[in-house]
């Protein structure tokens, strides 16, 4: 029921700030310009739902933007290779695949904190797609994939569909139950017969692979292949789900929250860009509203204790 | 977090064990470092040369300082993500003043810096002990909101070395009996800091909170100033880290230490401290932080190509941390068994 | 089956339809904006200063907007809303020249000037690229002045910013082919600062201690070499390693009299932004349209000609040495 | 004589609960205080208001007559007022010792914690209350027993004014209860106010002098011991008078269910062997750490064993897989509520279901109909008391948390069933309930294994007593063989049978 509230708190403040950037900042409301504001958000979206299925279950994972960056690589390696792209991608979404299962077993088989392995891997594979790449950058992809990427059709079909599919996962199966279950107590979990340590292997395992499926697109959307690519996403990805509710301890979080939160950062920077706005404060204003989205509803429940506590006081 | 299966009990005459136990935990660390001086050494002498170690010293000078600060955080069961940006705040703060009003003497600078650090710091304290926002969050957003006071502040200027007294940038080159300066403030610091965290009511209550926060409301523990106070004291190492890179460094600029709180997050786990709060000690950290650096030195000497040093110096981490965790469950396993042994 | 590299279309690059009027007074009230790589780096913020005095100059209304973190893809977002700001020109430094050319086709499209300085923008996503002075001359001169300065022989290293960056490998190869000139010397590594100041720094370090006996360090980015110029001038190497590459009078003034380094070179990266911000305004105006040949007056700097691939060179670079320094302020 | 601490006419409202209304207790030195009443009547926020943890709705704490305020658990402690709450409050990560005197660590002149001082008044401690627990161990896997008797340890440390102890004994066998009324009355005849909690009656009738009786939070009676019956108690509690409290309905035992073959687990049991047929109740007595838990996680398939074998049905089952356990048809209800039976914060509902994902789905999806009317039907047939069952575990009333692990798993329908403590912290009424249900389950051809502390509950409800000592199984007693004696004796190891 918490999430609730927080849900509407976020969808409120998006409505808000749609509204004072429709009115107030020229050149926002126009088709051209959402469009690339939801074309810019394709990849934390995808890659922030797996994140709320890792976050909830208490694990966190910050080697998303690497593997991105290896996936990239591989994609740029195999087509100076003269693979075909039809048959690159796959190879990408394994490699991926493959990220996200190496991440899984160091957690689940050896009991490490994600955020140890995670940190690891984070420049384990952004090592690996420099070597693999090296100093190259890939950029004569195909039009066929490059052109539909730049449009917001494709991505956002795709987002929504896996938006919907996640967020039914999440909240309306077994599946989704369970992973509750394990963020909140994964030792009565474990005692309840839930396949605590198989079911968070595979939620990295999905990370991995959402991370390969946003470098696809971003890749057609740049038309450049670099090893370098998305660096400093996994930052984005987190703030995007902790200010969708999601609870850092796990247990807590729901999926339409954090999509909203996706937006919500995305027309924040859009329009503050627009309205000429220094970079800085646009760093300024992304982590307050971080902070803001927790403190609010929290200073209110303080305040309430305090003053409930004074007339309690004989 | 509690045990999945295997519910580890320390069982009769477990003294010696335990302590057995917490020398290994450093031992796994210990045991790496030698094996990459040894390799290294071994392959390139001058690593080992005097010169060289005491390059190494330095430069793991200020991880290592922030590592420290860092581990009393993280032992009450918060994280603080934001020290990068507080060393960029007060590194650029301390040269700007340094270079724009030569008159202020070098101690007040280092002194305000500090104070600035532990200002930070306790703005990251209030968000997490008085409010209750969860430390990941309220320091993410601190991550982005210092870093972005550091950029108006800077508007795109650079201080460089010759812009700042000598006197100040000597700090950062000098030695005392052959051992860096930079490097003795650490050590102090480390001491300093071991020694109130094991001796001090204050800091065993550090670990309480960390490892139950609940019940240390219930054992009367002022869990809000403790959590507070960690927070100021880590802002004020990672002040005292600014003014270090400055004097390091020579030239500082809005982006100085973007990046690096993965860095020393990671030089504190390797050093054996528990994420989760409850366990672990300002000595592991600070080898965490050498080995960590020391690595990258290793990559440089030993010719890897450029290319590959990311990689390597990731696989080795991950590395690290693994053996880590085999020893303590080796650890585990044998004291059960020798427990049993004892039964009988 | 399947698309392959082989069968990617060749990207034909658009040759400019509209004809170009010489003659044309610049216009009033123009909108230029400065995209760098990343504000709130000193060079960026000299370069761009530049184009702003330019844009008083003629009356236009120059600013600088871009993100704060170099990396690859970070500029096009701001392609985008410039676009919906509808500027009369864009002048880029591209962090990746590839990822940004679709962005810049759109404003193409949408009737904006494309100008892109310090580093070229795929060549379809600009009307012209100022360059800051030949990759050819830079690389060959920093192969010289490290030669001259050791004397053609011995050992030498390269302190380079990131594997990725455009500029430093092309530099880098022109380098390596001057270097065939002198057989005695030994181009030993190619290290990687990654423009980051700890990292150029410890890199120093290593390259010292793997090769004891290197006599000169190359580095062509302003971070490695003021890192690299920090690292010798408290260490036992001191002048007997000798130091060259690209950096800023300020940033080195203090090691180029210590004896640290004897000699470094740069072009003067307001007259950079300055040209650039005067290019922009003659496309904007319809002077040029960016196809060679074509004629346009820089203010202070004098006439220049639009060369092959609509590239507009700003002059050779200046070498600094405690002689000529003090005249410089930057 | 006058209170040394009082409260008086103390309120306290969780929402639509109104846990406590208008309660006045007063604790005299010297005087050991009962407070009766059922799961949910209230016992433990009284508890937690006087020890400062909640603050009154309305109503006063007095100490020596004057009005105070506990605004922390810290004021409540500088007042003299050492408590022991219902869950353990330990810090896993510290050692034993550390726990005891967290926050009172004796100290040098410099501010140095003293560590040899602190070991051996630790020792001292120990020795005075017969625990064979090595202070320097840390708190980490102690079981719960352990748990109560370090916090137990660490109430009697601080020499306090006034003692509270909140169920201290539920996981407890009878020497280590024995031992700890014999250091309370030490205490008491000191001049210590002590008030004291316990569902089992026997225990408040042999430790208390007064007791006082709550019902849904109001206050019924106080009554001298002397002039009470523990029946009328119970019908004080209960509000209606009380049916055998082991109503053990005979069952011809079946064919074999559980086997369990040679079973070791290195360091804490060795070599057990029993089998548990359909329809019979078998229980597993012991003293504290005799490994009885160890070997029921084991079975369930918690932890894996170093050697032997566990067979449901005549199959094997795959060694630490609980999912295969229950598949085989197994349940196993954990001593550890708090940390292994529930998940705090989801809703009473969604734990129960826990355990039947599969059941109360609709195609793919989780149908909130079948989930409610599952947890719906259990908690009826446990009397579970709470206001609704989309509420948080978390905020039921101990008892009734236990209520629900329960019917997480009675919902499975399990071929056989294993409880370890299974009334533990639970009301007569209940337990009288619990116990009906164990042996209707009997009855109706399910195997069940009973872990217990409780010598009455197991001589009163098994068919066939299994005794362990030191990880071994030492005893196998028919039910007309079990008695007090047999089975205490072959506890304590003096006999092997
Ligand atoms: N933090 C809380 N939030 C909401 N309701 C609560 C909370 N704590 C207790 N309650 C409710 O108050 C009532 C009394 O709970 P309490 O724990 O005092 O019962 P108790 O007498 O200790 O029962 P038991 O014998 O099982 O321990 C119960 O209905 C419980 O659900
Ligand atoms: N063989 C053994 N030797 C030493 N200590 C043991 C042994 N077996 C168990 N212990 C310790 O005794 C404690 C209780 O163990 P366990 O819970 O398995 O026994 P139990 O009979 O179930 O006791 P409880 O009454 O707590 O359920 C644990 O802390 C464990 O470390
Ligand atoms: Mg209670
Ligand atoms: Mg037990």
């Amino acid at each position: 029921m918490l999430a609730r509230r927080w849900e509407s708190l976020i969808l409120v403040l998006l409505v808000a700030v749609c509204v004072w950037a429709a009115l107030g900042v020229d050149g926002f409301a126009n088709t051209s310009n959402v469009s690339f504001l939801l074309l810019d958000t394709t990849e934390i979206a995808l890659m922030a739902l797996s994140m709320t299925f890792v976050v909830v279950a208490a694990e966190i994972d910050l080697s998303v933007a690497s593997t991105l960056g290896l996936s990239c690589a591989v994609l740029g390696w195999l087509w100076n290779a003269g693979l075909s792209i039809e048959a690159i991608m796959p190879i990408c979404l394994m490699v991926g695949t493959l990220c996200g299962a190496v991440n899984g077993l160091l957690v689940t088989r050896l009991g490490l904190p994600s955020l140890a392995v995670t940190i690891g891997t984070f420049a384990l594979y952004r090592g690996l797609a420099y070597v693999i790449l090296g100093d190259q950058a890939v950029a004569d992809l195909p039009a066929a994939y490059t052109t539909p990427a730049t449009q917001p059709l494709i991505p956002l079909v795709l987002v929504a569909a896996l938006g919907v599919g996640a967020a039914v996962l999440l909240h309306a199966t077994g599946v989704g139950r369970a992973v509750f279950a394990i963020g909140a107590n994964q030792e009565a979990a474990f005692f309840a017969g839930i396949r605590v340590k198989r079911i968070k292997f595979w939620l990295f395992v999905a990370s991995g692979a959402m991370a390969a499926l946003a470098s696809l697109i971003l890749t057609f959307r740049y038309a450049s292949a670099r090893a370098d690519n998305g660096v400093g996403l996994e930052l984005a990805v987190v703030a995007a789900v902790l200010l969708g509710g999601v609870s850092i301890f796990g247990g807590r979080g729901s999926l339409p929250g954090v999509l909203m939160a996706v937006l919500l950062l995305g027309v924040v920077r859009n329009a503050l860009i627009l309205a000429d706005v220094a970079n800085e404060v646009l760093n300024f204003v992304t982590g307050l509203l971080l902070v803001a989205s927790v403190l609010v509803p929290n200073l209110g429940a303080l305040w309430r204790r305090r003053s409930t506590s004074q007339q309690e006081v004989p | 977090m509690t045990a999945l299966t295997e519910a580890t009990r320390p069982g009769a005459g477990g003294r010696g064990l335990i302590d057995r136990l917490t020398r290994v935990r450093e031992l796994g660390i210990v045991l790496a470092l030698a094996a990459l001086f040894g390799v290294t050494g071994a392959v390139n002498p001058s690593f080992l040369s005097v010169g060289s170690i005491r390059d190494i010293l330095l430069n793991s000078a200020i991880v290592a300082m922030l590592a420290v600060g860092q581990t009393l955080v993280i032992v009450t069961r918060n994280v603080d993500l934001s020290i990068s940006s507080i060393v960029g705040l007060t590194g650029f703060g301390g040269a700007l003043v340094l270079a724009d009003h030569p008159a202020v003497p070098i101690p007040v600078v280092i002194a305000g810096c500090v104070t600035l650090g532990a200002a930070c710091g306790a703005i990251n304290g209030l968000l997490v002990g008085m409010a209750k926002v969860p430390a990941l969050v309220a320091t993410l957003g601190t991550l982005y909101a210092f870093r972005g006071i550091d950029y108006a502040w800077a508007g795109g200027r650079q201080v460089n070395a010759a812009d700042m007294p000598e006197s100040f940038l000597a700090l950062g080159s000098r030695s005392v009996l052959g051992v860096p300066l930079l490097a003795l403030v650490t050590l102090t610091v480390l001491l300093a800091v071991g020694w109130m965290l094991r001796n001090l009511r204050s800091g065993r209550e550090l670990y309480a909170i960390g490892s139950n926060p609940d019940a240390a409301l219930l054992a009367g523990i002022r869990v809000r100033r403790r959590v507070m106070a960690a927070f100021v004291a880590n802002g004020a190492l990672a002040g005292l880290a600014g003014v270090m890179w400055a004097a390091r460094f020579g030239t500082v600029d809005a982006t100085v230490a973007t990046g690096r709180e993965l860095d020393v997050i990671a030089a504190v786990v390797v050093g054996g401290v528990a994420i989760f709060g409850g366990s672990g000690t300002v000595f592991g950290a600070a080898l965490g932080a050498l080995l960590l650096t020391g690595i990258t030195s290793a990559l440089a000497v030993l010719r890897v190509d450029a290319l590959a040093q990311t990689a390597i110096n990731g696989a080795l981490l991950i590395a690290a941390i693994v053996l880590d965790r085999l020893l303590a469950l080796r650890v585990a396993g044998t004291l059960r068994r020798r427990r049993y042994r004892d039964a009988r | 089956g399947g698309t392959t590299k082989g069968d990617a279309a060749p990207q034909q690059s658009s040759a400019p339809a509209a004809t170009a009027n010489p003659n044309a007074p610049l216009k009033q009230g123009l909108k230029i904006a400065f995209l760098p790589k990343q504000v709130n780096n000193p060079y960026f913020t000299i370069a761009d200063g530049g184009g702003a005095n330019a844009g008083k100059e003629f009356g236009a209304e120059v600013k600088e907007v871009g993100p704060s973190d170099a990396n690859a893809s970070s500029q096009v977002s701001y392609i985008n809303t410039l676009m919906q700001q509808r500027q009369d020109a864009i002048v880029i430094s591209a962090n990746d020249p590839n990822a940004v050319v679709p962005a810049l086709k759109q404003a193409m499209s949408a009737g904006i000037k494309v100008v892109s300085y310090d580093s070229d923008s795929g060549q379809d996503g600009r009307h012209l690229f100022v360059n800051q002075a030949s990759a050819e001359d830079l690389g060959r001169t920093e192969a010289q002045l490290i030669a001259e300065q050791i004397g053609g022989k011995g050992k030498i290293a390269i302190l380079s910013a990131t594997p990725n960056a455009t500029n430093q490998n092309t530099w880098i190869d022109f380098i390596k082919d001057e270097l065939k000139k002198y057989p005695d010397m030994e181009l030993v590594k190619v290290a990687y600062g990654n423009d980051d100041d700890q990292k150029s720094f410890t890199e120093t370090q290593g390259l010292l201690r793997s090769y004891p006996d290197l006599k000169g360090i190359i580095s062509p980015t302003t971070v490695g070499i003021a890192a690299a110029a920090r690292y010798l001038s408290n260490s036992p190497y001191k002048g007997r390693v000798k130091l060259t590459g690209l950096g800023t009078p300020n940033q080195l003034r203090k090691f180029v009299k210590d004896g640290t380094i004897d000699g470094f070179e740069l072009w003067n990266p307001g007259d950079l932004g300055y040209l650039a911000a005067y290019a922009a305004a003659a496309l904007a105006s319809g002077q040029i349209t960016g196809a060679e040949g074509e004629k346009f007056k820089a203010g202070k700097l004098g006439e220049y000609t639009v060369g092959a691939k609509g590239e507009v060179l700003l002059g050779k670079p200046t070498v600094f040495t405690k002689d000529n320094i003090d005249d410089f302020n930057f | 004589m006058d209170a040394v601490l009082a409260l008086a006419e103390a309120s306290k409202s969780f929402g639509a609960v109104r846990a406590l209304r208008e309660v006045s207790l007063r604790l005299v030195a010297g005087e050991a205080h009962a407070l009766a009443g059922e799961n949910g009547a209230g016992k433990s926020t009284l508890v937690k208001i006087l020890s400062g943890v909640h603050r009154p709705d309305n109503g006063r704490i007095l100490l020596d007559g004057a009005p105070v305020d506990f605004g922390r658990p810290a004021d409540a402690q500088q007042a003299g007022v050492a408590v022991i709450y219902q869950e353990p409050t330990l810090f896993p990560d510290l050692s034993i010792v550390e726990n005891i005197f967290m926050g009172r660590q004796p100290r040098t002149r410099f501010g140095r914690i003293d560590r040899t001082a602190m070991s051996e008044q630790a020792r001292r401690l120990f020795a005075r209350l017969g625990v064979h627990l090595d202070p320097e161990q840390a708190a980490r896997g102690l079981s719960i027993a352990d748990q109560q008797l370090v916090e137990i340890a660490k109430a009697l440390s601080r020499d306090a004014r006034v003692l509270i102890m909140d169920e201290p004994t539920a996981a407890l066998s009878g020497n280590e209860v024995a031992r700890l009324f014999g250091v309370v009355n030490a205490l008491r005849e000191q001049g210590c106010a002590v008030l004291f909690i316990s569902h089992r009656l026997d225990e408040i009738f042999e430790l208390c002098q007064r007791v006082t009786t709550l019902r849904d939070g109001t206050l019924v009676a106080e009554h001298l011991i002397a002039d009470i019956t523990p029946d009328d108690l119970v019908r004080r509690m209960v509000g209606r008078d009380l049916d055998a409290l082991y109503p053990k309905q005979d069952s011809a035992p079946g064919e074999i269910a559980l086997e369990v073959h040679r079973l070791t687990r290195e360091g804490v049991f060795t070599d057990v062997s029993f089998q548990v047929r359909r329809g019979e109740i078998v229980a597993l007595a012991g003293l504290v750490g005799a490994g009885r838990t160890e070997v029921v996680r084991t079975v369930f398939g918690i932890d894996r064993q170093d050697a032997g074998w566990v067979e449901v049905g005549g199959r094997r089952l795959r060694p630490a897989s609980p999912t295969a356990a229950m598949a085989a048809g197994l349940a196993l209800v954990p001593e550890d509520r708090r940390q292994q039976g529930l998940v705090m914060d989801l809703s009473i509902e969604r734990n129960v279901a826990l355990t039947g994902l599969a059941d109360v789905r609709r195609g793919p999806l989780i149908s909130r109909a079948a989930e409610h009317a599952r947890a719906r039907d259990w908690a009826v047939r446990l009397r579970l008391k709470f206001a609704r069952l989309s509420d948080p575990v978390g905020v039921l009333s101990g008892g009734n948390q236990q209520k629900v692990v329960l019917a997480k798993w009675l919902a499975r329908k399990p071929s056989v069933l294993i409880v370890d403590e299974p009334t533990r912290g639970i009301d007569v009424g209940t337990k009288a309930e619990v116990h009906r249900l164990l042996s209707e389950l009997a009855v109706s051809g399910v195997a069940v294994l009973m872990v217990s502390s409780e010598l009455p509950e197991v001589l009163g409800m098994a068919d066939r007593v299994l005794v362990m000592h030191e990880g071994r199984l030492v005893a196998e007693l028919p039910r007309d063989e079990a008695t007090e004696e047999s089975v205490m004796s072959a506890a304590t190891g003096r006999t092997a049978a």
